[in-house]
């Protein structure tokens, strides 16, 4: 496969290691009172969709940037990449 | 022998004769032939025995969809199996053996198969050799394992070398027949990154095989100049003896040149075959069309085969199989052969045409009809044809062309799943569905059967593309060729034949088909599983359509309706050689070398992998006969005065920012916020399932400076979570990371002599008091007179340790330094033995102990986990499962025996409980020989054990036939209140 | 229609004209007992234990495509019980007990090879790891052998010992272990399912779920509505997406798992052997092809179809150990979609919707545990108790902490 | 000044040199390197810093000047002679005033430069940098035999190729092989 990094253009997949779901940008709060249970959909559950799919990418041979690639499980085209960091803020993550 | 069925003309180049063997029988051939177009010439047709039956076979095909003539080629190492004899190039002194087949091709022990073959039909091993029950493993299953296979390794190392590499282009181009041909032309002059790949060895596909002419030249002429023109042209690639074996994601295709199968052995230094990745943006596949058989009674045997390439051996490798033959065609294109045939000399018997009203010639006669059967033991002698107009006729004859029709070759265009289509003008699968990314199809792979169609469409479909891509393209001025209307009845089988083979390598017959379909295997998939229909090494490029039309008709559907046929990679089978490369052997993976790697090879170290690292185990010396000797002396002499051991594999990571410590915070589940500046702190990392993931050191060189080490085997992974969590996580923190590993050696110097060693290379500026730089210490220094360094006061060992980081390139000299001061102290080089030691000594957990299940709990360190903040795998850790009142803790084990070991990997049992899973208490993790304790120790984890010191338990390895009683005790077998590394 | 020698030879002198269709193919009765989803190995030997075992009837399974078209036609045929963990160990051993009467218990021969499974060791932590493993499969009733290098160059003499870069120190072996012919294990369980009454209907696609306050009352499928008391989900692979019709999001992920076969040749490898510093895994199957795999892609993907990466890693591995493989030729690769968990183990357990059952999360364990899993499941579907090897295989235990993580990899599922 | 003696990443204590048919391939290690990564909100600042410390502006992705080349998001590696600025890290923080962390890089990589023609058929056999569309300023990192390197092209026909220093010899080696192949 070729991710077109937003920075390097197309790069060969084989320099990238996979994670997962981008959902797990999302961690839930740690102290907050129901964390335990939010922890347990966080950490064990996914979507799994048969279609568009949006996950992280490492690139480890590469740039060191964490992406947020959006494939389609069926097809494996993708329509969409960026950096995982832009839509973590975006998303509301902070510090 | 002579080469009897040498005909005039073809490409093959006379000037250059060849000399090779075949079965031990020596012949000649000349340049250009293929091992098959050679045999023909030579006057043998037989060359293989099929798969189950071993039914004598000579070539069906004069091309890689080759089931049937398929040989061992060369010898010794070099011996290649199932080498299909049609693609073979010759070459001087080429010698092959046929296959499959005892005592000999012509007298084949197995070929009663042949005879019993009624009891070898379609899955008659599903319903058989079931009693009794034992035999099918003794006796049945190695009778059937020595039957089965076709050809044999040699069993020694290849010892040739592949390479791979990576192409980038606008447009790879698949098959150099006029199609091809024609779109290389347009987009090359187009100014496109072309590349143009044929799996041939001359370029031109069928232009070679064929005797009309383009324009007002040969078509093979044609074929050459347009080559000769595309390799002027800089941006393309024009690749011979190039096969490509896959369409995979997103435009990348992979593909094999074959650089030194033409030749006896390879070039010094240089491949056999290469492996390219190809990038490319776009695809356009003009691989040409199969010629397809008709089943019909023994229509195996040798010198029967497709009327394309009986016709291509004539014309392009001037060799027949017999100089008496006929055809047996079911559309025009079986009149070519007959024709070219004629004009080479070759004595046309007949020509059976199953269609009614077929122009007479006058070269030879015509005949309406359909074979019925065949004779000729080991090569045909004669055909049985039942007329049209009623009765039969006999005919001799020593080779038979059959023509079916043709098969677009749509094998590409099924790499990414992409369903062929029917198209009822031609009878044949035309490619439909999801075409892999960027793909066109153009030429006789689309359908379009004649010279012209090829050619246009392929300078259309090049022109667009290059259109697409932005280029301005101009339709070259191609020659007038021919645009015969494709005129087919299909026709697949003769009816009611007792045996009409339908995929020959796999011997499946028509009435195979029918049985598949009576016990109800009608899915195509059933029916290939059931019956191994183009499961063969062809992949059924010649039988799928058979079959399947075959079926259609028992089941009284239509062919679309019973399925379609599909490929996979790899397009023809590919040498496993070339798909690794050059990771093989020593260069299976890098290696990686500590600084002090060159010193401890002199000193004779014995050095072990660790991940991809060389690491010195022990370091033997004069009169040592044992590794325990060394491991002993370097463990006691370490702790009676001064040690030194290379840790630069350990992980470093550079973590700086104002909101380092914060960041650390989250990864580490211990408090980092306060930590000191010039102080140093152990750190568990959890994963967020809160199981322990890593443990190391993090040292506080300034407010906004830490550098945290990893263990040896996860520095990589524990770098990747840690960017996870800076990017992904906590986008807004302010801290950057940065892996230094390579760039400090590292050694630990340990031992109550450590202090005074180091003192004598450290500045004197520094003090190195247990004052001044008290234990967990950390700093940055100077040695040797200005050499900035690095001190931290750790232990692993236990001793009073430090552990001094140099820039990489001086290791080497510190090492040797440390070792000539350390000379008034007897001091030693340890090796990751002795360090392993030393730390089951001290009870600190490893590699072994944190091996993905264990958590903070297990290994004592509980309270470790702070609940004042929200660290990674802090929640998580809390589940009850992971809390249990018994759960294993890390404790150590000593032999009541003092003589006994004390195996890693043991279980532990409750004494007097029995010993089986339900009763399982534990197990031992690390062990080792305790030369200061003077017996076996270990550590492990015991369910409860923190609070069954004392207890006695019994260990056992039935495995390893160990069954022993061992004491628990604290893992903290030497100094358990740390005096020593506090001193 | 039993088999036996005796039809064998007068079928055959009699043009094969008796044999009867190895199941029939059934159409949907308005309602059902039991509803099995899917059509592989799994679902008909469910179906098959269900009816034979557990004595229920009116069962169908319904099958989207045809039957054994899922991972029980695509896998590395290898069957084996050297798990470490108390989790798994029992379970897969009593499959491999299952394994060892199938031909005479199916009356249909699906070449069940005990040729024994070899796992290599290079480096003294692994060794280490391995003998923890092999005590536990003992410990469990479960044959297991450490074997010296030179014991396992006497059967694998041309293993890579001259310029090795991770030198072989040795290997786990389990005797018991082997390889069976994959597709026949699908069609000899429908056969036996057939026999004992259950439907199978196959070109039928399960398309949403009838589910009434909390009680699952049948499957509307591309024939129509079909009513059942219980409806057994068995589609690993496609898990997710099946079981999303009933609103569930279940800890697992869909990841493409390729395999590989060589062409024929003939015997050169005596058994099953697994390289322990790659990926790379081999057999040679009774018809000379030497099949093999390694590591999955890595990435979600329902895409029947792997990557160029893999299939790199795989022959890199395998010419690490075999340098004599440079000359034998891939013919074949195919890919799988795996139901790859949270922990590397499956899932066999009811639902919180009453009536509605699940079995997925094989991960690529998923073949060798055919018999086991069809049994127990049965044994759930019938008993509504989960069967005693199959105990640990409960949705909570990832809630409750009680995973079964063999590899030690957490939860991401392309770790395992 | 001390007095220990350096090795190369090779192990010896001279670089190596290799040579073959009118191609070379040269050990480097008189270069000092060191990381600088701008600490947040100050990315402009950093860049400043490394236009300041190399002479010409901060590098774009992807790309390379004659003394540093862009690492990864506002990460640049600072080229220096090491003879010069052995201590280059610490040079380069002295005027950084918290704009950027800077890390010693040195010693973490081996590297070796490729002269000649046809540097663009001994790469095609080692990883997948579209080499013949290189011109000058170019810089990647990627794959080679499994190790990750960064590819920093001077000129079509100059090379660098900076590798991890624990792997020097593995790296040499593929380089070798493959120009004694391709060639």
């Amino acid at each position: 496969m070729i991710i077109n990094h937003p920075l390097l253009g197309p790069r060969d997949a084989a320099e990238f290691v996979y994670k997962g779901d981008a959902a797990l940008i999302h961690r839930p709060d740690g102290m907050a009172p129901d964390a335990l249970e939010k922890f347990i959909d966080y950490g064990y559950l996914r979507d799994n969709p048969a279609g568009e799919h949006r996950e992280l990418w490492f690139h480890e041979q590469g740039d060191r940037s964490w992406l947020v690639v959006t494939r389609n499980t069926l097809t494996h085209e993708i329509t969409s990449v960026e950096l995982a960091r832009d839509v973590a803020r975006r998303e509301g993550r902070s510090k | 022998m002579t080469q009897k069925n040498r005909l005039q003309g073809g490409l093959i180049d006379r000037s250059r004769s060849y000399t090779f063997r075949f079965d031990g029988k020596t012949m000649t051939g000349h340049a250009g032939d293929t091992l098959a177009s050679a045999l023909l010439a030579n006057g043998v047709r037989l060359m293989g025995r099929s798969f189950k039956y071993h039914r004598p076979r000579g070539p069906l095909t004069a091309g890689s969809e080759e089931p049937n003539a398929i040989v061992e080629l060369r010898e010794g190492a070099r011996q290649e199996p199932n080498t299909r004899a049609t693609t073979a190039e010759l070459f001087d002194g080429l010698v092959a053996r046929s296959q499959n087949r005892w005592p000999s091709l012509a007298f084949d022990a197995l070929s009663v198969n042949d005879r019993l073959s009624s009891f070898f039909a379609a899955g008659f091993y599903y319903k058989t050799f079931m009693w009794p029950a034992a035999f099918w493993e003794k006796l049945y299953e190695p009778m059937i394992r020595r039957a089965a296979g076709l050809g044999s390794l040699s069993l020694q190392d290849d010892p040739d070398s592949y390479d791979k590499g990576f192409l980038h282009c606008d447009l790879l181009i698949t098959g150099a027949g006029p199609a091809g041909l024609a779109a290389a032309l347009t987009a090359g002059e187009a100014g496109l990154r072309v590349i143009l790949a044929d799996e041939d060895y001359v370029m031109g596909g069928r232009l070679n095989a064929e005797t009309f002419s383009l324009g007002d030249m040969a078509g093979h002429d044609w074929a050459a100049q347009t080559v000769a023109r595309l390799r002027s042209l800089p941006n393309v690639r024009v690749m011979p003896r190039t096969t490509v074996l896959g369409a995979f994601d997103h435009g990348i295709y992979g593909a094999v040149e074959r650089v030194a199968d033409h030749l006896a052995v390879p070039e010094a230094g240089k491949p056999r075959q290469i492996l390219w990745r190809i990038y490319t943006k776009r695809s356009l596949l003009t691989a040409g069309a199969l010629e397809r058989p008709i089943a019909f009674e023994n229509n195996d045997r040798p010198g029967i085969m497709l009327a394309s390439a009986l016709r291509a051996y004539a014309n392009r490798w001037a060799a027949t199989p017999a100089q008496r033959v006929a055809i047996f065609t079911n559309n025009d294109d079986g009149h070519r052969t007959a024709a070219d045939l004629h004009a080479k000399g070759v004595k046309v018997a007949a020509v059976i045409d199953t269609r009614p009203g077929q122009p007479v010639s006058t070269d030879y006669e015509v005949l309406q009809g359909e074979i019925i059967d065949t004779a000729g033991r080991l090569g045909l002698t004669r055909i049985t044809v039942r007329l049209a107009k009623g009765g039969t006729r006999e005919i001799e004859c020593g080779a038979l062309g059959v023509s079916g029709g043709w098969n677009p070759n749509v094998s590409l265009t099924c790499h990414q799943r992409g369903r062929p289509v029917w198209e009822e003008g031609i009878a044949a699968f035309v490619p439909g569905g999801t075409l892999p990314d960027g793909m066109t199809v153009a030429g006789a792979a689309q359908g379009l059967f004649s010279t012209h169609a090829a050619l246009t469409s392929g300078a259309e479909a090049a022109a667009q593309i290059a259109t697409d891509l932005g280029h301005a393209a101009t339709k070259p001025d191609l020659p007038q060729a021919e645009d015969a209307p494709v005129q087919i009845t299909p026709f697949w089988h003769v009816t009611d034949a007792k045996r009409a083979w339908v995929d020959q390598q796999n011997d499946v017959t028509a009435k195979d088909v029918k049985l598949a379909h009576q016990e109800n295997f009608v899915s195509v998939e059933h029916l290939k599983r059931y019956t191994t229909l183009g499961m063969a090494t062809d992949q059924g490029k010649t039988s799928n359509m058979a079959g399947l039309a075959i079926m259609a008709e028992i089941a009284g559907k239509t062919i679309p309706e019973v399925g379609t046929t599909m490929f996979r990679p790899p397009y023809t089978p590919t040498a496993m050689g070339v798909l690794a490369g050059r990771s093989r052997g020593t260069d299976f993976r890098p290696v990686r070398k500590t600084p002090s790697h060159t010193w401890a090879e002199e000193q004779g170290a014995v050095f072990v992998e660790v991940g991809n690292w060389l690491r010195a185990q022990w370091f033997p010396r004069k009169g040592e006969t044992t590794w325990r000797e060394s491991v002993d002396r370097e463990v006691l002499q370490t702790r009676k005065s001064v040690g030194i051991c290379d840790v630069t594999t350990l992980g470093k990571i550079d973590v700086q920012g104002t909101d380092a410590a914060a960041f650390l915070n989250r990864i580490y589940c211990n408090g980092f916020a306060k930590l000191a500046v010039g102080r140093t702190r152990y750190g568990l990392m959890l994963r967020e399932d809160g199981i322990a993931m890593d443990d190391g050191t993090a040292a506080r060189l300034a407010e906004d400076h830490f550098v945290v080490t990893t263990t040896t085997a996860n520095a990589v992974s524990v770098y990747r979570h840690m960017e996870f969590v800076r990017q992904c996580l906590f986008p807004d923190m302010d801290v950057q990371l940065i892996s230094t590993t390579e760039a400090w050696a590292q050694f630990s110097v340990a031992g109550p002599n450590a202090r005074k060693l180091l003192q004598k290379v450290v500045d004197p500026e520094f003090d190195l008091s247990n004052e001044g730089f008290p234990f967990m210490a950390c700093g940055e220094i100077t040695i040797c007179g200005g050499l900035r360094a690095r001190l931290f006061r750790i232990s692993f060992s236990g001793e009073l340790a430090y552990e001094i980081a140099v820039p990489t390139r001086y290791g080497d000299a510190l090492i040797r330094r440390l070792m000539r001061e350390g000379q008034e102290f007897d001091v030693v080089a340890y090796g990751t033995e002795a360090l392993g030691v030393m730390r089951i000594e001290k009870g600190h957990a490893a590699g072994n102990e944190l091996n993905g299940t264990t958590t903070a709990l297990n290994l004592g360190m509980g309270r470790m986990v702070s609940q004042a903040k929200d660290s990674i795998g802090a929640v998580l850790s809390r589940r009850e499962g992971l809390n249990e009142p018994v759960a294993l803790k890390l404790v150590g084990f000593k032999p009541v025996d003092p003589t006994h070991k004390v195996p890693a990997g043991s279980h532990l049992m409750t004494k007097g409980a029995p010993v089986d899973a339900a009763h399982d208490q534990g197990y031992v993790t690390s062990a080792c020989y305790s030369p200061n304790l003077g017996h076996h120790i270990a550590i492990g984890y015991l369910k409860s054990g923190d609070q069954r010191l004392g207890e006695i338990v019994r260990l056992v390895s039935p495995l390893t036939g160990f069954d022993h009683d061992v004491e628990v005790v604290s893992a903290h077998f030497v100094d358990p209140e740390g005096e020593r590394l506090r001193a | 229609m039993r088999y036996s020698g005796w039809k064998v030879i007068k079928e055959a002198l009699t043009g094969h004209r008796g044999w009867g269709p190895a199941w029939r193919d059934a159409t949907p009765k308005p309602a059902y007992d039991y509803i099995i989803i899917g059509g592989g190995g799994h679902g008909l030997a469910t179906a098959y234990y269900l009816a034979k075992q557990f004595k229920q009837a009116n069962i169908a399974v319904l099958e989207k495509g045809w039957i054994g078209g899922g991972n029980v036609g695509r896998n590395t045929t290898i069957i084996r019980s050297n798990y470490l963990l108390d989790g798994n160990e029992p379970f897969y051993e009593f499959s491999l007990k299952l394994w060892e009467g199938l031909e005479q218990e199916l009356n249909y021969n699906a070449m069940v090879s005990q040729r024994g499974i070899l796992n290599l060791i290079h480096s003294d932590a692994q060794r280490d790891a391995f003998t923890r493993r092999g005590n536990a499969m003992i410990l469990n009733g479960a044959d297991a052998e450490l074997l010296s290098t030179k014991q396992i160059l006497a059967r694998y003499p041309f293993l890579n010992v001259n310029d090795a870069r991770f030198p072989i120190k040795g290997g786990l072996a389990q005797h018991r272990g082997g390889t069976v012919r994959h597709d026949a294990v699908a069609w000899g369980y429908a056969r036996g399912a057939d026999q004992h009454g259950v439907d199978i209907i196959q070109n039928c696609e399960v398309t949403g779920f009838r589910i009434e306050n909390g009680t699952v009352k049948g499957v509307e499928t591309s024939r129509g509505f079909i009513g059942a008391k219980k409806v057994a989900a068995c589609v690993a692979g496609s898990s997710s997406r099946l079981m999303e019709k009933a609103g569930m999001r279940l800890p697992i992920e869909s990841h493409v798992l390729q395999a590989f076969v060589s062409e024929g040749l003939k015997p050169v490898l005596p058994g099953v052997i697994t390289f322990g510093a790659g990926h790379f895994y081999c057999s040679q199957s009774d018809k000379g092809g030497l099949v093999f795999g390694g590591d999955i892609d890595g990435y979600n993907s329902y895409a029947q179809r792997g990557n160029l990466p893999v299939i790199e890693d795989v022959a890199e591995g395998g010419m690490a150990i075999f340098p004599m493989l440079g000359r034998a030729r891939l013919l074949r690769m195919w890919g799988g979609i795996m139901d790859m968990s949270m922990d590397g183990s499956p899932i066999i357990d009811r639902t919180h919707i009453d009536g509605l059952y699940f079995n997925g999360g094989w991960c690529y364990g998923g073949f060798k545990a055919t018999p086991a899993s069809g049994f127990a499941y049965a044994h759930l579907l019938a008993t509504d108790r989960p069967h005693d090897t199959a105990t640990a295989y409960r949705f909570d235990r990832f809630a409750k902490g009680r995973m079964i993580d063999e590899k030690g990899m957490g939860n991401q599922p392309n770790l395992h | 000044m001390h007095d220990l003696i350096a090795l190369t990443p090779l192990g010896a204590r001279d670089p190596r040199r290799d040579h073959h048919l009118g191609h070379s391939l040269i050990e480097v290690t008189d270069v000092a390197l060191a990381s600088v990564a701008a600490r947040l909100g100050r990315e402009a600042d950093a860049a400043a810093l490394v236009a300041t410390v190399t002479g010409a502006e901060a590098p774009a992705p992807a790309r390379a000047t004659a003394s540093a080349f862009w690492m990864g998001p506002d990460q640049w590696m600072v080229e220096a002679p090491f003879a010069t600025h052995e201590d280059l890290a610490r040079q380069i923080t002295a005027q950084a005033n918290g704009a950027a962390s800077v890390t010693e890089q040195t010693d973490a990589w081996c590297r070796f430069d490729l002269k000649g023609d046809r540097l663009a058929d001994i790469f095609e056999r080692l990883c997948n940098a579209d080499l013949r569309r290189f011109t000058g300023g170019k810089a990647v990192r990627t794959a080679i035999e499994h190790l990750g390197c960064f590819l920093i092209c001077r000129s079509p026909t100059h090379v660098s190729v900076i590798g991890p220093r624990s792997s020097a010899g593995s790296l040499h080696h593929a380089l070798l092989t493959a120009m004694k192949s391709a060639l």
